[in-house]
């Protein structure tokens, strides 16, 4: 057992703390939903980092790491299943075109960065099919610019070329889109956190910073404890990419953002009902990602499956 | 006890539907979106005046100022209906419910004649001039200044989270005559006085929804001050006390997790673990529609309302989480802009707990003065 | 509408004050679980209290009124089932004679009560039936005296003379268990967290009341705000007899005191965890009623049928 | 990063089952029901002495002292095992993770030889007279005397929650001998000395768990003070230091769980909605495990573990409860005695949130330490 990054990964991680600081604010005279960077995409693809989980000594763990570094910053971009999928995706050597960046269409509902994705990853119950965007009917994708949501939304109208894989590999891409899923959440859980923690100390009420108040303390310190707990079930099933432990990851992931994004909010108050607190950011990616791959009644039941079918 | 309406009430509610089929447009659900939206704004003027002239706005105003002396049953149904409905009133709601009821009780003659029956014929839009920058839920710390110059008060500070600012007509605006709790006074100021900057502050609940409002030397004539100097404190507990059940959340919750259960249904995804968290989510609903409804049946009976006022309006936050978490769950598109009432309910129901009378603050009156634990040191 | 107690109802309500007066604290010298009392229950039964919910000017209501306050004492009896079971089994004119006390036994576990109750409810998902104990099988009862659960607890041999209910009257039967279990939790909420108010009112910590810490006072004003809403929807299942309100009412119990269960032991720390402070009287009574009549799973499977299909 | 055992690790793991599996009666599962029961203590006494032998009591004590030196990790396999099987060894796990440790850092030649080995043996018993009435967790609130007369100490006062006080030989007992925070010391006390009353405190936990321990002027020398005068909070600070992950309480839940999910299996009973509570348990309990097994590999790194201690401590409360309520939910027979192991997880599992560190203490230090929230107006 050791529960600590290697060498190649702390370098890895280094390195993109240190890409990550010229997005860590986002513009003072941004007041909208989906903030994204193609810049941020362009960078990670040029470092050669959508290709780390695929280099032994770094592994699908040291991606995870990034996504959940890289969810922490006001900016967003298509970076987890690139991170994540795209490697699995490769490895299938599938009659399809693979090219970043993606998206999933889970059950017909819109999709983040649909518009822009070159590759389309369609889930349905444990069916996974994958469709490359250069097609004509790409042009038919349909943008969602009133959407809550902070990434960038789109519906895709029915796509006629869908490969939908075999049953085994639809379950090694489940997994890693569960992963990819749950490290993000990770990040945005503990960014969400961050941003109240600021908050909370400068904000005053009845004379104190509402961040000396025991019931605040209490309920954000519990947040803190779900937050480290949905990163360690990600990275745990980021290295043994097992179908049972992504699900578990991704299932601890969308309950503990249930409640962290309610208590965030309650004690945000009315700052993080406006634009100008980054809050939002936080809570409504989190919010896209409550219902991803089967939400948590869905990924509760791949737990059983595969965590409780020896009992 | 009895858990039915009565024959009269139920007709009371039909006739609140006819009248809002026959007034709302075809298109309501693009209007609806945002709570104060510069389109819901506008069509409130002119559905406030229709309901005004149905006899459906201030029912339960004296005769004297436009109503009829209905009783607390049919206001508060009244009020169920405009909110399912997406409250139609706009901010007009706030005049209905407690801004004219208040003026009636403390206003001058002058006041009086001034405000009321425009409110009555839903021709005026107020806002609420109570939250500053350092002080949400907490008066105490109320730092907006209103200094007298001879008849003339000069104010100056600044209020924030103020809902309608930007179309509202009068401000009714609580500022600092001297110091201490007793030191707040009540001012009704027209929005267009000189000195008044309104500035749209962007928000998830929809667009021109929250304002900062700027103070600047705005002088207004001293018979403008409801009540004596200092009475802000009583007039204002007074004015919270009519407003004690709050806007019926429950009732367009539970009208929205109904719709998220027909959407599902149709989509063939309402499974059994989607079920559970529907049934739970229902039972908070109606938990939260019976207290509502004994504030009302005590009100009804002139009983006095103890803190179980505060108790019901936590029940509601509770409920409107659920649903909340329900459908951004289960029905994730509607707040893609796919189910305008969807994502409207939403809006709304996000500022549950945060809205006036925070949910933090009910918990600490259910604390003292419900449980009567002791009291927090200070 | 009308939401208060009518006259006669408020002179029950009265009345089983009254009567509750003399069992309102436990003995000094008691250290046990099951707190029984045989007098109260004759007191009852002398009293015609058994009868109410038979009385058209106070009907089921007031009846589940007085469960819920009987039931916030710390001696415990058969009250709820004779009140709210008893009534609705003889009307349906069994072939099986309809004796007070009466016990459940949900899915072959061990019931409250059984080795003493002269009628058996034998319920099994939706399959309600009754049987007599005045049978030779009775005798073989199996008492568990090492039971957690505050009530008198027995195993049931199978018993070969159950007759079993037709689906309507199943249903009306199922109605009238879940509204009496509602009713009862409502009662034992509402006695947990009384308890508990007078516990940290007096219990010190870092020199104050721990009454006085804000966190413990909004969890606990949470908790009371739950258990009046679980009166409320007991209440009304009660008044309308309604098979959805029923279900709904105990899954809103079952709901709530899984929260203030877990909420009052922790506010009450090790004093809780003795015998010598009678909380364990209520939230080991309200442990036993978790499960029954379907539990959480089940009650909201229920509402699901009653309330969700016609939309 | 590697979250598999080495070979070396699961081999350890396997002989401690078959030396558990050797050393357990058949009807262990009855013996086990009380985590403090005469009958428990007394096999704890044999079993203790047995484990010793088979050099699994000390492992990871110094060579000298009776161990191997070997390394938390190991420590850590062990606790889990034992927890795991009902904790087998009693109270005696105090001594083998922090008594023995403790005495060995501070304890004078006399008291080491006098202390240790018997320890190491798994002869003897120890109570820690840490909690009083007035003072839970808060140690500054401490009020039993020691008042110096020449070379003794007179100690008069009461502890309470005293685990193991029954049967225990000695205690581990804090006294003031001066005012204030560093006015604390500590005293290793045979529980025969005269003016010592030990209460059984009739619980839910089982019998004889928890007492309370009244000293009436208890005579103690000088020579049985642990370290200095007023030395007690830095050597309590240092005993908790080597507690920090606590009783790998996420074993014993995980397993339970198991059981109870295999039991409701067999009964047909484990549908859909009861496999979506179950996995929501099993991802707290795995949450609690990971965070529990970061701390061992800091310590095994010689890395300072900071308030990431509390975190996993407080992780440990949530799996606990969630384990807990399952079972009392789905298999409720099982603690009407029907199953006694599960009972006695029920047991072990209720006082998760309050024993030593009650959850609000660890959730103090997370807010203040981990989160650097603004500290607590005093």
């Amino acid at each position: 057992m050791d529960l600590t990054l290697n060498e190649d990964q702390l370098a890895v991680a280094g390195a993109i703390d240190k890409l990550a600081e010229q997005f860590a604010s986002s513009p003072v005279d941004f007041h909208g939903f989906a903030l994204v960077s193609e810049t941020l995409q362009q960078e990670l693809e040029e470092g050669g980092y959508f290709d780390i989980a695929a280099v032994p000594e770094m592994g699908p763990l040291s991606a995870a790491d990034a996504i959940y570094r890289l969810a922490q910053l006001p900016y967003t971009a298509e970076v987890a299943l690139s991170m994540l999928v795209g490697p699995v995706l490769d490895e299938l050597a599938l009659p399809v075109e693979i090219q970043r960046p993606f998206t999933v269409i889970d059950n017909q509902r819109p999709g983040r960065f649909a518009a822009t994705a070159k590759t389309l990853i369609f889930v349905d119950g444990e069916k996974v099919g994958v469709a490359s965007s250069d097609q004509p009917d790409q042009k038919l994708a349909e943008p969602l610019p009133d959407s809550l949501y902070a990434y960038p939304m789109a519906r895709i109208p029915e796509t006629p070329n869908i490969h939908w894989l075999n049953d085994s590999d639809a379950q090694r891409v489940q997994a890693a889109l569960r992963v990819a899923t749950a490290a993000e959440m990770a990040g945005l859980i503990q960014a969400a956190i961050t941003t109240t923690v600021e908050h909370v100390s400068v904000r005053k009420q009845f004379g104190h910073p509402i961040g000396t108040f025991q019931a605040l303390r209490h309920r954000l310190s519990e947040c803190a404890v779900l937050a480290g707990g949905v990163r360690w079930l990600a990275f745990k099933a980021a290295w043994s990419s097992d179908a049972g432990d992504a699900a578990l990851a991704l299932l601890h992931a969308q309950e503990s953002a249930t409640r962290v994004i309610y208590d965030v909010h309650q004690m945000s108050g009315a700052m993080g009902m406006t634009l100008e607190m980054d809050l939002h950011l936080w809570t409504y990616r989190l919010k896209a990602l409550m219902s991803e791959l089967g939400g948590r009644a869905g990924n509760a039941q791949a737990v059983g499956e595969a965590c409780f079918s020896s009992l | 006890m009895d858990f039915n309406w009565t024959a009269q009430q139920q007709a009371f509610r039909e006739t609140i539907r006819t009248v809002l089929a026959k007034h709302l447009p075809e298109d309501w659900e693009h209007v609806a979106h945002g709570p104060a939206s510069k389109e819901q704004t506008a069509f409130a003027k002119q559905f406030c005046a229709a309901l005004a002239e149905e006899g459906l706005l201030v029912p339960h105003w004296p005769k004297a100022w436009g109503g009829r002396d209905a009783d607390p049953w049919e206001a508060f149904i009244l009020a169920e209906e405009m909110w399912m409905a997406g409250e139609p009133r706009g901010g007009q709601y706030m005049n209905v419910n407690w801004i004219g009821p208040t003026l009636m009780l403390y206003g001058t003659d002058e006041q009086k004649e001034k405000h009321i029956l425009p409110m009555a014929r839903g021709e005026t839009l107020w806002c609420q001039g109570f939250s500053e920058p350092e002080s949400g839920s907490d008066l105490a710390s109320l730092r907006t200044r209103a200094n007298k110059h001879g008849d003339v008060y000069k104010i100056n500070g600044q209020k924030i989270w103020t809902s309608y600012a930007g179309d509202a007509d009068t401000c009714f605006c609580l500022a600092r005559t001297s110091d201490g709790k007793n030191g707040i006074s009540i001012f009704l100021i027209p929005m267009d006085t000189p000195g008044i900057t309104v500035r749209d502050i962007p928000s998830i609940i929809g667009e021109g929804d929250i304002h900062e409002v700027f103070f600047d030397d705005v002088e207004v004539n001293q018979r403008w001050r409801l009540g004596e100097e200092g009475q802000a404190w009583e007039i204002v507990g007074r004015a919270l006390s009519m407003e004690r059940v709050g806007i019926p959340r429950f009732s367009l919750a539970s009208k929205t997790l109904k719709d998220a259960i027909r959407l599902l249904k149709q989509a063939n995804r309402f499974s059994a673990g989607v079920v559970e968290q529907a049934a739970k989510a229902h039972a908070a609903c109606e938990a939260a529609r019976w207290y509502s409804y004994q504030i009302i049946d005590q009100r009804a009976k002139n009983l006095t309302t103890g803190p179980e006022a505060s108790v019901g309006r936590f029940s509601t936050v509770i409920c409107e989480r659920l649903v909340s978490e329900f459908v951004v769950e289960h029905v994730p598109e509607a707040i893609s802009g796919v189910h305008p009432m969807l994502l409207a309910h939403h809006q709304r129901g996000i500022v549950a707990g945060i809205a006036s009378g925070a949910a933090e603050i009910q918990l600490n009156i259910i604390a003292t003065q419900f449980l009567e634990l002791p009291r927090e040191p200070r």
